[in-house]
């Protein structure tokens, strides 16, 4: 195994090495990626279009919002999946599993609680900042929603999990992870039953009382929010399943 | 291959180090991948992969001298824009909105970058593409674990060898009914082995 | 927001910088004491002879140290008194609080892990000694 | 080289030495640690690149998340590795 190991490495890696060679030079700015019409016109009308001075999260939201929806799909997928995967279920479930040798059954620390207690708080008051200023800085609705969901794994760590699991139940992770969805595709629905194609924010301008593209600026904002709905839950669903093997209690 | 008086080595080494470093990156997961026997390390070595190909489109959209995809406060077509719809706003917010707003537009003649402008400022497609790569790979990245503590919850190891011999043994001799919960007993009976 | 990440901005010719005020000067001298930290907490950590010890000198060091480096930073930053400069030091000092309340904990939590896993300190005593570190069980 | 090249290729050999050292210990523990480790690492090289949004985005979910995942298995699982 080791052998034919080291054959596909070595032939990949004289192959790649090989292309290497033809790249564009490094931070060439006539290089194909960077001249391309799609790049050049992404950050030339970005402003013009959207009003969002950050144009990763204005291609993002806006012109691949149809990508990311189902990149968001994708992570809500993971989060069924493990827990289809890991959940205890039938005879299994019932018989309650006697406790491991390793397993952490001290107080919870007082130092640590403590600074915890001061720091979550920041934390995601910080993750809604995160969301929210991710139209001028970076930012968004992926990094505010892990930040978010760090915070509950912090809860988790600092304490146990049942702790951090009366503030977000996995059950109603999952839910909520669904209702990230629904707010992504239910801002796209509102355009198309508007008269515009799907996800096309303008539209919303004819109901609300701001410009086109000032509707495109705060259908982002809802679509990032829906972003970071699913991706808080989900991440916190994975860890509490993680940490737990699946049984939703004791853990970490 | 490397010869022309150190040529191609010149230009792979000095001037293209970021495509080398991700190549060597690359290959350090593929061979984790392929020869690890370990699962957990397996899983690492996946992750590594990812990175160093986020790595490569990272490194396709840099320019030299370029800044990063946020527009420059002079450079925002709409910059003064917003303020002055704010100050214009509350006067009459629904009477007719598109109207000042198309009023406002001729007043500063939004307009698209030069291309010049467009020089300053990294390629955003890339990092967008990657951006949701990131996520996406840290999700798939906690199916796969649960996947290893699945393997580990009716195998006992999370050793590639041993996991391959424990399902070949239960689809020879064994019966298959009586085979798993054997198995299942003997790989517990190792953990308090090895914990005792 | 893009004036905080200047990373890729070109990097400043020699000739601009002629003098130093004295604000800049004072965090460079911030700065490089922490970077003298930084290397004691270095060498403390592979000199030192056991786990309790050694995390000392990293605990200590580091928080130290980066509160150090981070305050020169907002000296050099903050020479001319703009807005913005109020902001970016306002940053700075939030990042400043954040590591010295989550610095220690970390440390403090890596050290009762290590306790309460039996590390045996290194003593002179021997009542100590023969005790050990860790009373679990 | 100015200074920034220097930085850039420091990031690049040390990312190489973390990638191997992750790979090569035998204790998975130790292994989740030095891969996050990797992350931030590889966060501070695309902050350089002036991928922000990336780097952002990689220093909450690299380092932060999926160090925390992969303990909580190694947790779970056994700690010691094979090879």
């Amino acid at each position: 195994m080791r052998k034919l190991a080291v054959a596909v490495v070595v032939l990949t890696g004289g192959l790649l090495l090989y292309a290497a060679t033809d790249f564009a030079a490094w931070g060439d700015p006539e290089s194909p990626a960077s001249d391309s019409d799609v790049s050049k016109h992404f950050i030339a009308e970005t402003g013009v279009d959207t009003e969002v001075p950050n144009m990763v999260t204005a291609v993002l939201a806006d012109y691949r919002g149809f990508d990311t929806m189902f990149e968001t799909v994708v992570i809500f997928i993971a989060g069924i999946a493990i827990l289809a995967i890991l959940k205890l279920t039938g005879k299994d479930a019932t018989k309650t599993p006697g406790k491991r040798k390793d397993e952490v059954d001290d107080a919870p620390d007082l130092i640590v609680t403590h600074t915890v207690r001061l720091l979550v708080p920041i934390i995601q008051l910080f993750a809604f900042y995160v969301l929210a200023h991710g139209h001028v800085s970076p930012g968004g609705g992926f990094q505010g929603g892990v930040i978010m969901g760090a915070s509950f794994i912090l809860v988790a760590l600092a304490w146990d999990l049942p702790r951090a699991m009366d503030r977000l139940s996995v059950d109603r992770a999952i839910l909520l992870a669904g209702v990230g969805i629904l707010i992504y595709a239910g801002i796209g629905l509102l355009a198309m039953f508007l008269g515009g194609e799907f996800l096309d924010y303008a539209e919303l301008s004819t109901i609300f009382p701001v410009s086109r593209e000032m509707a495109r600026y705060h259908a982002m904002l809802g679509v990032e929010i829906g972003v970071a709905f699913t991706v808080t839950t989900v991440m916190f669903a994975i860890y509490a399943s993680l940490s737990s093997k699946g049984r939703l209690e004791g853990g970490l | 291959m490397f010869g022309e008086d150190g040529g191609l080595l010149r230009e792979l080494l000095v001037e293209r180090f970021n495509y080398c470093i991700y190549v060597v990156l690359l290959l350090i997961g593929l061979y984790a991948m392929i020869a690890k026997n370990n699962l957990i390390k397996k899983l690492i070595g996946m992750s590594i992969f990812q990175t160093a190909i986020i790595l490569f489109y990272v490194s396709l959209g840099v320019k030299e001298g370029a800044s990063i995809p946020i527009y420059k406060p002079e450079h925002d077509p709409h910059g003064h824009h917003a303020e002055d719809h704010a100050d214009h706003k509350p006067k009459d917010a629904n009477a007719s909105s598109s109207a000042s707003a198309d009023a406002h537009d001729d007043h500063h003649e939004v307009q698209a970058l030069t291309d010049e402008q467009t020089r300053q400022y990294a390629n955003p497609l890339p990092h967008v593409l990657m951006l949701t790569a990131i996520v996406v790979g840290v999700a798939t990245l906690g199916v796969a674990l649960a996947v290893v503590q699945r393997i580990y919850r009716a195998y006992g190891t999370i050793e590639e060898d041993e996991v391959m011999k424990a399902i070949m043994e239960e689809s020879q001799g064994i019966p298959s009914t009586k085979g798993s919960p054997k198995s299942k007993k003997g790989a517990s009976k190792k953990r308090k082995a090895k914990k005792a | 927001m893009s004036f905080l990440f200047l990373a890729n901005a070109p990097v400043v010719d020699e000739s601009v910088q002629a003098e130093l005020s004295r604000l800049e000067i004072c965090g460079m001298t911030l700065a490089g004491l922490g970077l003298l930290f930084f290397l004691g907490a270095a060498v403390g950590l592979f000199r030192f002879p056991d786990f309790y010890t050694r995390m000392h000198a990293a605990g200590k060091g580091d928080t130290l140290s980066s509160l150090l480096i981070l305050l020169g930073f907002a000296l050099i930053t903050f020479d001319d008194f703009s807005a913005l400069g109020w902001l970016l030091l306002l940053k700075i000092f939030g990042i400043v609080l954040f590591i010295m309340l989550t610095s220690p904990t970390s440390t403090h939590a890596l050290m009762r892990a290590g306790f309460e896993d039996g590390i045996e300190p290194v003593t002179n005593n021997p009542k100590r000694k023969k005790k050990g570190g860790a009373k679990k069980k | 080289m100015s200074g920034l090249e220097l930085f850039n290729v420091f990031i690049l050999v040390f990312l190489v030495v973390a990638a191997v050292i992750a790979l090569r210990v035998k204790d998975l523990l130790i292994a989740s640690v030095v891969f996050g480790i990797y992350s931030f690492l590889m966060c501070l090289l695309w902050a350089e690149m002036g991928a922000v949004d990336v780097a952002f985005t990689e220093a909450a979910v690299g380092a932060g998340v999926s160090a925390v995942f992969l303990i909580a298995t190694v947790f779970n699982v056994k700690r010691d590795s094979s090879d």
